[in-house]
């Protein structure tokens, strides 16, 4: 019994997946092309920013400015993108979205501002400059060559699903298995300790901010491609949806916990309920209680389960 | 020196005079307005500002174009109210974002005896005491009924239809699913099978549609509320090659709704003129500073724009 | 003594001199801002903000968050209105509405306070449940209201004054009553200077969180009824987002997430700074972008001046107490 | 006076399974001051801890006055008429010394609003700061106060629950001593006013002062209680230790090699005017009462805290700006005083921990091994005995000593040459310190240099070959081994 119980409180989130999966399949008529497009088109796109939240929230902060960061740098991008200047265009995107990180970083590191008000100002700076920057104009119509990075699929696979799943790869890499990612944790785990073991923090934390900048911006870009139009609001839930699916994941607040693999997995739930939901033809009105309850619940599970190793421990 | 001075005096004075005796309201020359709209971010209300601009432009009056920062919020917007009466100006035209929560300002516009001009969306007067002395029709129920009836008559008025909703609770979508869902009662073939939220936004209702194409095999109408979600609709129907078996109907006339209308995707949208709605309503306001009675209506040109007369509208 | 006094206040003086600072400027550079009929209007808004601020304050001072609030108000908004169009007394709408705040409240306070879930992930939660709630009940329509009650709470005189002004004025009293003068306002101060001091001098921890997330609460419900009562009509995206003004505005005001230190009092200046800063920036004619852009850098500087402030007073004391 | 007003009968409690305290029996008398002496991790803080209902007991009984109690939480051993004055503060910085004299018991003016009475507290907190011969204002925050003032706050804060029985741990540890003196008259003021005092204390020449009855805890123990009269100092530590002293330090010393470390004028907020060296195979000491400066200038030279004024010299080669970065890659290590929050992060495992510090040296490359990890990992663990099923334990869970020896292996696997140990052995257990002390004896025999900071003067002058005193941040006077006694450095500590 308790092995079971044990197995459960382990495995809750894939044995949660699995059941919304198989509620949604079995009132579909075609559940194979819905599972298709929710894992070929619709969570790469969320993925992508939610890993930028995730990291931040590995060091202990959260950052709020995703979808502003996406908006802003896409948008300044796309300028480029539609005069057919595509490699300058995603380069000048991704820059700025380690700038604008860089901002972030430096606000809180240096500055030592909360990481909450420090990436909720910016958000506002740089939601305020897309709109003057846009002042109303929309960019699209890009040409084929640039669409194909979001429309194209090889291999019968959606080029999202390339491009996510070598993000995931390269991130899970470099957090879980390079000395960078390994001090990134015990920042987060204790700021004050990795310090006083030698390690710069700042540098890390202000480099963690710009990678999660760059992830929203190709997320943001990803959008662009996907939907051939560059517009001012673009992302304007990226932020708090980010977040729900990290801390549905299991990405504990207090840092140092967690991981862009839990991310996959929250993001999963978020999606596959989501649609859940549309599939069984529930009322919109009932989704932003659904979510809510889904928070609470799985991070009560994640605490049980805290505890129960720690029990295991002892 | 002097010479020069009375020269310049007299040029002064008879360009002021022949730009005054050249305005077709004199009454209205050099009055101010204000013009709250519910959101200054978005393209379509941004042409209606410079509407409005190049509208005070024509008539000589000082026109002050604000929204709310958060848009379609209506606290803000009582807000811009106020600021409007505390900085005395003549006359306002007011694009409520809430139609009944709106009412206390207007209570405080009349009380203040600013005359009020209606716009786009329709105050709420049931209670008699928010008075307005002319609406320009440009109103959602209109536009999600013009829309609606076109794709019904592509659909030959049978079929599972869907809509799609911007934010819940927000008086737009209120009003849009409100006009579609009575057009659509009206044809007995028709089936609204469901409501769904997509935020106006492009990538929430491509990933929505996506749900809906799962959920109803045998979709035929996809009404969205703004052209941004029928075009998200668009991209993924195009995807599951139903484009033309699927009919997509969008709202607000955006240059690349148009543009995608022109390629024969998007089906339909309403093209609701913005810039002319902004420029309409100045020219009512300076009609009734001049002193001339205004009719409790005016309509503003709401095209429908289809494949046939797409390059019409292109072309404005 | 009087140095002690001093030294209490000392750290809103320099937000009070900027607030001064932007409120002459403004009277000058505003057209139609300095005015009674717009500063009235700036005051009730910024006590409607302030009375919302002052629950989030307590839950600040405790160490904690609660991003609930401004999904509260909308919830409180939809329930009052939507009792009201049953045809139920007002009284009892009112009524209602502020116990749907407190629910919430209680919620937050029994998943912070007795279950030890992070206040953060369980705010987060019930802000979503708190909205979903008011859209499922009010079926994503907005409620009129016929009552003149309503009315009259959201843009009512009483000598001259809104209703707003009095009455907001009577709950701040009682507020900065209750935080400094009394055991609970004390009981607030320990948890949030250390939780550990405050469990070793016998305080029973959990019973002041599941309090104050419900003062929280209602004080969130009653910025919502407020704001329906401006509105005369319930909605339910009248919140939307006002958690984060709210939040702003007590950081601004001196209050750090650290908890146990801070007050009322700054909040309510920084209360006053933003909602002077809002209006007056819409006086000026900047578009909403630039409002946008400008709002964020002036919360953004205002918070690093008080770190930077702060920053030096923390290492002084870091090295004198060890807690 | 023969009365007894709190009987402890067979008190255990264990923590993680490991035993703290084993059947605990001891006697307070009404109007008695009642010495517990024990080395650290002898259990007394536990003790006091459990009788003052901040830990639960897991088996015994406790009879206050004769009848038996249940003391359960810190309220119901107040309204009992216990109250304590912890060994780390219990004071909140950012309210006035009323508010925390009255924490959690504020006087309520009226019952039904349940305000509080700030003018009572004011005037009664006056009254005892008048009592304990301070001219302080009870409106100023702590914050604002010395360590010292800080201390006698907290006294005041006892008096004023007007308990019967006060539990002291260790209350001069940072008082001066006129200060010193100032207490005790207050001590023996109490105990006429028939206030039994329960005083825990490390300097045993205070006891003989003021005790009237001393008991011994040894590993958890009771080892005996004896009436002061009958007790000599040399028997007191026999039985504290339970052996001869000269046991616990393990030196050998070793011919000193090049210096390694030098300050110069080394000034920052709390000190100035610091020369110290330190060459290779050598302990040197650190002495000095709390808030002396010691901890900063361990942090400073490890470049936690800037370097105002003068210069690190290391290896010869002088520094006027150090950060941590550039003094770990200088193979300088810090072992800091406060375990759980600067020493390791204790929610991650022992692997994480001891790598910590060498991970760049260790993988060049950049890309962690995890064999190579482990192995390296358990290496350390065995080779200091760390005492964990496997290296994937939560710090969190070790004992004190374990988690002190897990901080070491961290410096000793990134390789450091120099080592400071900031208090390495306060609240560890007697088995644990000799165990560090041993390390440290080998470090030094291996040619590292360590710097050590003890409060613990027998430990101090068993472990250094040399002793510095400071005094309100500078340095008073050097000893050398053979020099250095108890009584010339306190005298030059204070």
């Amino acid at each position: 019994m308790k092995r079971i119980a044990g197995f459960a409180l382990n495995y809750y989130k894939i044995i949660l997946l699995f059941a919304i999966l198989s509620v949604s399949s079995s009132v579909t008529q075609d559940p194979l092309q819905n599972i298709k497009n929710m894992i070929m088109i619709q969570a790469p796109f969320v993925m992508i920013y939610s890993f930028g939240m995730t990291l931040a929230v590995i060091t202990g902060g959260l950052d709020l400015s995703l979808g502003s960061v996406a908006a802003f740098s896409t948008c300044a991008a796309a300028f480029l993108i539609i005069k057919d200047q595509i490699f300058l265009g995603i380069a000048v995107c991704l820059l700025i979205g380690a700038g604008l990180g860089l901002l972030n970083g430096l606000l809180i590191t240096k500055a030592k501002v909360n990481p909450f008000i420090a990436t909720y100002g910016m958000d506002w700076v740089i939601r305020g400059a897309v709109y003057i920057m846009m002042s109303g104009a929309m960019i699209y119509h890009f040409s084929n060559d640039f669409k194909i990075i979001a429309d194209g699929s090889f291999l019968g696979i959606s080029n999202l699903v390339y491009i996510s799943v070598a993000i995931l790869l390269i991130l899970m890499f470099v957090f879980q298995k390079t000395v960078f990612g390994r001090n990134v944790y015990s920042t987060g785990a204790n700021t004050k300790v990795s310090r006083l073991t030698g390690v710069n923090t700042d540098l890390l934390i202000i480099i963690v901010y710009m990678i999660s900048g760059v992830l929203a911006s190709t997320s943001g870009l990803l959008y662009v491609a996907r939907l051939d139009c560059a517009e001012a609001f673009l992302g304007k839930n990226f932020g708090l949806q980010a977040l729900a699916a990290t801390l549905i994941g299991g990405t504990s607040l207090q840092g140092g916990k967690g991981g862009v693999g839990n991310t996959v997995i929250g993001v999963l739930i978020m999606v596959f309920l989501m649609n859940c939901l549309n599939v069984l033809k529930v009322s919109t009105l009932w989704q932003d209680a659904v979510f809510g309850l889904v928070i609470v619940v799985s991070a009560l599970l994640e605490m049980a389960k805290q505890r129960y190793a720690n029990y295991l421990q002892l | 020196m002097k010479k020069a001075f009375t020269v310049f005096l007299v040029v002064l004075f008879s360009i002021s005079v022949f730009s005054v005796s050249a305005a077709p309201y004199p009454g209205a020359v050099g009055k101010k307005a204000t013009l709250i709209l519910k959101d200054l971010t978005n393209p379509v209300w941004i042409q209606a500002a410079e509407g409005a601009k190049a509208a005070a432009k024509d008539f000589g009056m000082q026109i002050e174009v604000v929204a709310p920062i958060v848009s379609n919020n209506n606290d803000e917007q009582i807000q811009l109210v106020q600021q409007a009466i505390a900085k005395r100006k003549d006359i306002m035209i007011l694009t409520p974002a809430d139609s009944k929560g709106i009412v206390p300002a207007v209570t405080e516009l009349n009380k203040a005896k600013i005359p009020v001009i209606n716009l786009n969306t329709k105050i709420n007067n049931e209670s008699g005491r928010a008075n307005s002395e002319t609406f320009v029709v440009a109103d959602n129920i209109t536009c999600a009924t013009l829309c609606a009836t076109e794709l019904a008559r592509l659909a030959n008025g049978s079929g599972e239809a869907i809509i799609l909703q911007g934010p819940s609770g927000g008086q737009v979508t209120i009003d849009l699913t409100k006009g579609a869902e009575d057009t659509f009662a009206k044809y007995p073939g028709i089936k609204l099978v469901d409501k769904k939220e997509a935020k106006f936004d492009r990538a929430t209702g491509y990933k929505v549609t996506q749900d809906m194409l799962i959920t109803y095999p045998n979709l035929k109408i996809i009404f969205s509320c703004n052209d941004e979600m029928a075009l998200g609709a668009v991209k993924a129907v195009e995807e599951v090659g139903k484009l033309g078996k699927i009919f997509i109907g969008g709202i607000d006339g955006n240059k690349d709704a148009m543009a995608s209308i022109k390629e024969g995707k998007l089906n339909t949208t309403v093209f609701k003129n913005f810039w002319l709605q902004a420029y309409t309503a100045v020219e009512a306001a300076a009609k009734f500073l001049d002193g001339q009675k205004l009719p409790a209506l005016i309509p503003v040109d709401l095209g429908i724009v289809t494949k046939e007369n797409v390059e019409k509208y292109l072309a404005m | 003594m009087k140095k002690n006094n001093y030294s209490r206040y000392r750290e809103i003086t320099g937000l009070l001199a900027g607030v001064l600072v932007l409120f002459i400027f403004m009277s000058f550079a505003a057209e139609g801002f300095f005015g009674w009929y717009n500063l009235h209007n700036v005051l009730k808004d910024l006590l409607i903000l302030m009375v919302v601020a002052s629950g989030m304050t307590l839950v600040i001072l405790l160490g904690k968050i609660d991003m609930s609030a401004g999904s509260v108000m909308s919830l409180a908004s939809i329930v009052t209105t939507l009792l009201l169009s049953y045809g139920f007394n007002i009284v009892f709408a009112l009524l209602a509405g502020l116990l749907a705040g407190a629910i919430i409240g209680f919620l937050n306070g029994y998943l912070v306070g007795v279950l030890n879930l992070n206040h953060f992930v369980a705010t987060f939660a019930t802000m979503s449940i708190a909205k979903g709630l008011a859209l499922v009940a009010c079926n994503g329509d907005i409620i009129s209201s016929d009552s003149d009650v309503l009315l009259f709470i959201g843009t009512g005189k009483i000598f001259g004054l809104f209703f707003i002004v009095w009455f907001a004025a009577i709950l701040l009293i009682i507020m900065f009553f209750l935080s400094t003068k009394t055991k609970f306002g004390y009981k607030i101060y320990s948890i949030g200077g250390s939780e550990q001091v405050a469990r070793l001098s016998g305080i029973k921890t959990s019973n002041v969180y599941l309090l104050t997330y419900v003062i929280a609460g209602v004080l969130a419900a009653v910025g919502g009824i407020f704001m329906s009562g401006k509105a005369n009509s319930g909605n339910a995206t009248i919140g939307d987002g006002y958690e984060f003004s709210v939040i702003a505005t007590v950081l601004i005001g001196g209050t750090p997430f650290e908890g146990g230190k801070g007050g009322l009092l700054g909040t309510l200046i920084g209360a006053m700074f933003l909602a002077i800063l809002k209006n007056g920036l819409s006086m000026l004619g900047f578009t909403p972008a630039w409002q946008y852009a400008l709002i964020g850098l002036a919360i953004l500087i205002a918070i690093v001046a008080d770190v930077s402030i702060n920053e030096r007073r923390k290492a002084e004391e870091k090295r004198r107490i060890k807690l | 006076m023969d009365e007894t007003i709190l009987e402890i009968r067979n008190i255990s409690k264990s923590f993680s399974g490991v035993p703290v305290l084993e059947d605990i029996n001891m006697c307070i008398k009404k109007g008695e001051v009642h010495v517990i002496v024990g080395e650290n991790g002898a259990g007394k803080s536990t003790l006091m801890k459990i009788i003052s209902g901040v830990y639960k007991k897991d088996k015994g009984e406790l009879f206050f006055e004769g009848a038996p109690v249940q003391i359960n939480s810190v309220q119901k051993a107040l309204s009992v008429g216990i109250s304590i004055i912890h060994q780390e503060f219990n004071l909140l910085p950012h309210r006035t010394i009323g508010q925390n004299i009255f924490l959690g018991r504020e006087p309520i003016k009226s019952h039904f609003l349940k305000t509080i009475d700030y003018e009572h507290i004011c005037k009664r907190s006056k009254e005892l700061l008048e009592y304990l011969g301070l001219d302080l204002d009870p409106r100023t925050l702590v914050y604002n106060l010395g360590i010292a003032q800080q201390q006698m706050v907290e006294v005041a804060k006892a008096l004023c629950f007007e308990s019967k029985v006060l539990i002291m741990d260790e209350p001069t540890a940072t008082l001066t001593r006129k200060e010193t003196a100032k207490l005790f008259e207050i001590i023996k003021k109490l105990r006429s006013e028939g206030v039994s005092i329960i005083y825990i204390s490390h300097r045993l020449e205070e006891i003989k002062q003021i005790a009237d009855t001393l008991t011994v805890l040894r590993d958890g123990k009771v080892v005996g209680s004896l009436s002061i009269e009958d007790a000599s100092i040399d028997q007191i530590i026999r039985m504290m230790v339970g052996r001869e002293i000269k046991d616990q330090y393990e030196r050998h010393y070793h011919t000193h090699g090049e210096e390694v470390l030098r300050t110069e004028n080394l000034g920052a907020k709390r000190f100035s005017e610091v020369n110290i060296n330190l060459r290779r195979g050598e302990i040197v000491g650190l002495s000095g009462l709390v808030g002396a400066g010691r901890t900063e200038i361990a942090k400073t030279i490890f470049g936690e805290d800037a370097i105002e004024k003068g210069s690190v010299y290391v290896y010869g080669k002088k520094y006027n700006k150090m950060n941590t970065q550039r003094a770990t890659r200088l193979r300088i290590g810090l072992v800091p005083e406060d375990r759980k929050e600067e020493g390791a992060i204790v929610e991650m495992s022992i692997r994480h921990n001891i790598i910590h510090a060498v991970l760049p040296r260790l993988f060049k490359s950049s890309v962690i091994s995890k064999k190579i990890e482990l192995s390296v990992a358990s290496k350390y663990k065995e080779e200091l005995n760390i005492k964990a099923p496997s290296v994937n334990k939560l710090v969190k869970l070790l004992s004190g000593g374990n988690q002190q020896k897990v901080v070491i292996a961290k410096w000793m696997c990134a390789d450091c040459e120099i080592l400071i140990f900031d208090e390495p052995t306060r609240g560890i257990d007697v088995g644990a310190k000799a165990e560090i002390y041993a390390i440290m004896s080998q470090l030094v025999g291996k040619g590292k240099a360590i710097l050590m900071i003890s409060s613990d003067l027998p430990e101090l002058i068993g472990m250094c070959d040399r002793i510095y005193t400071l005094k309100d941040g500078k340095v008073t006077a050097e000893f050398s081994r053979t020099e250095a006694t108890q009584e010339k450095i306190l005298a030059a500590c204070v």
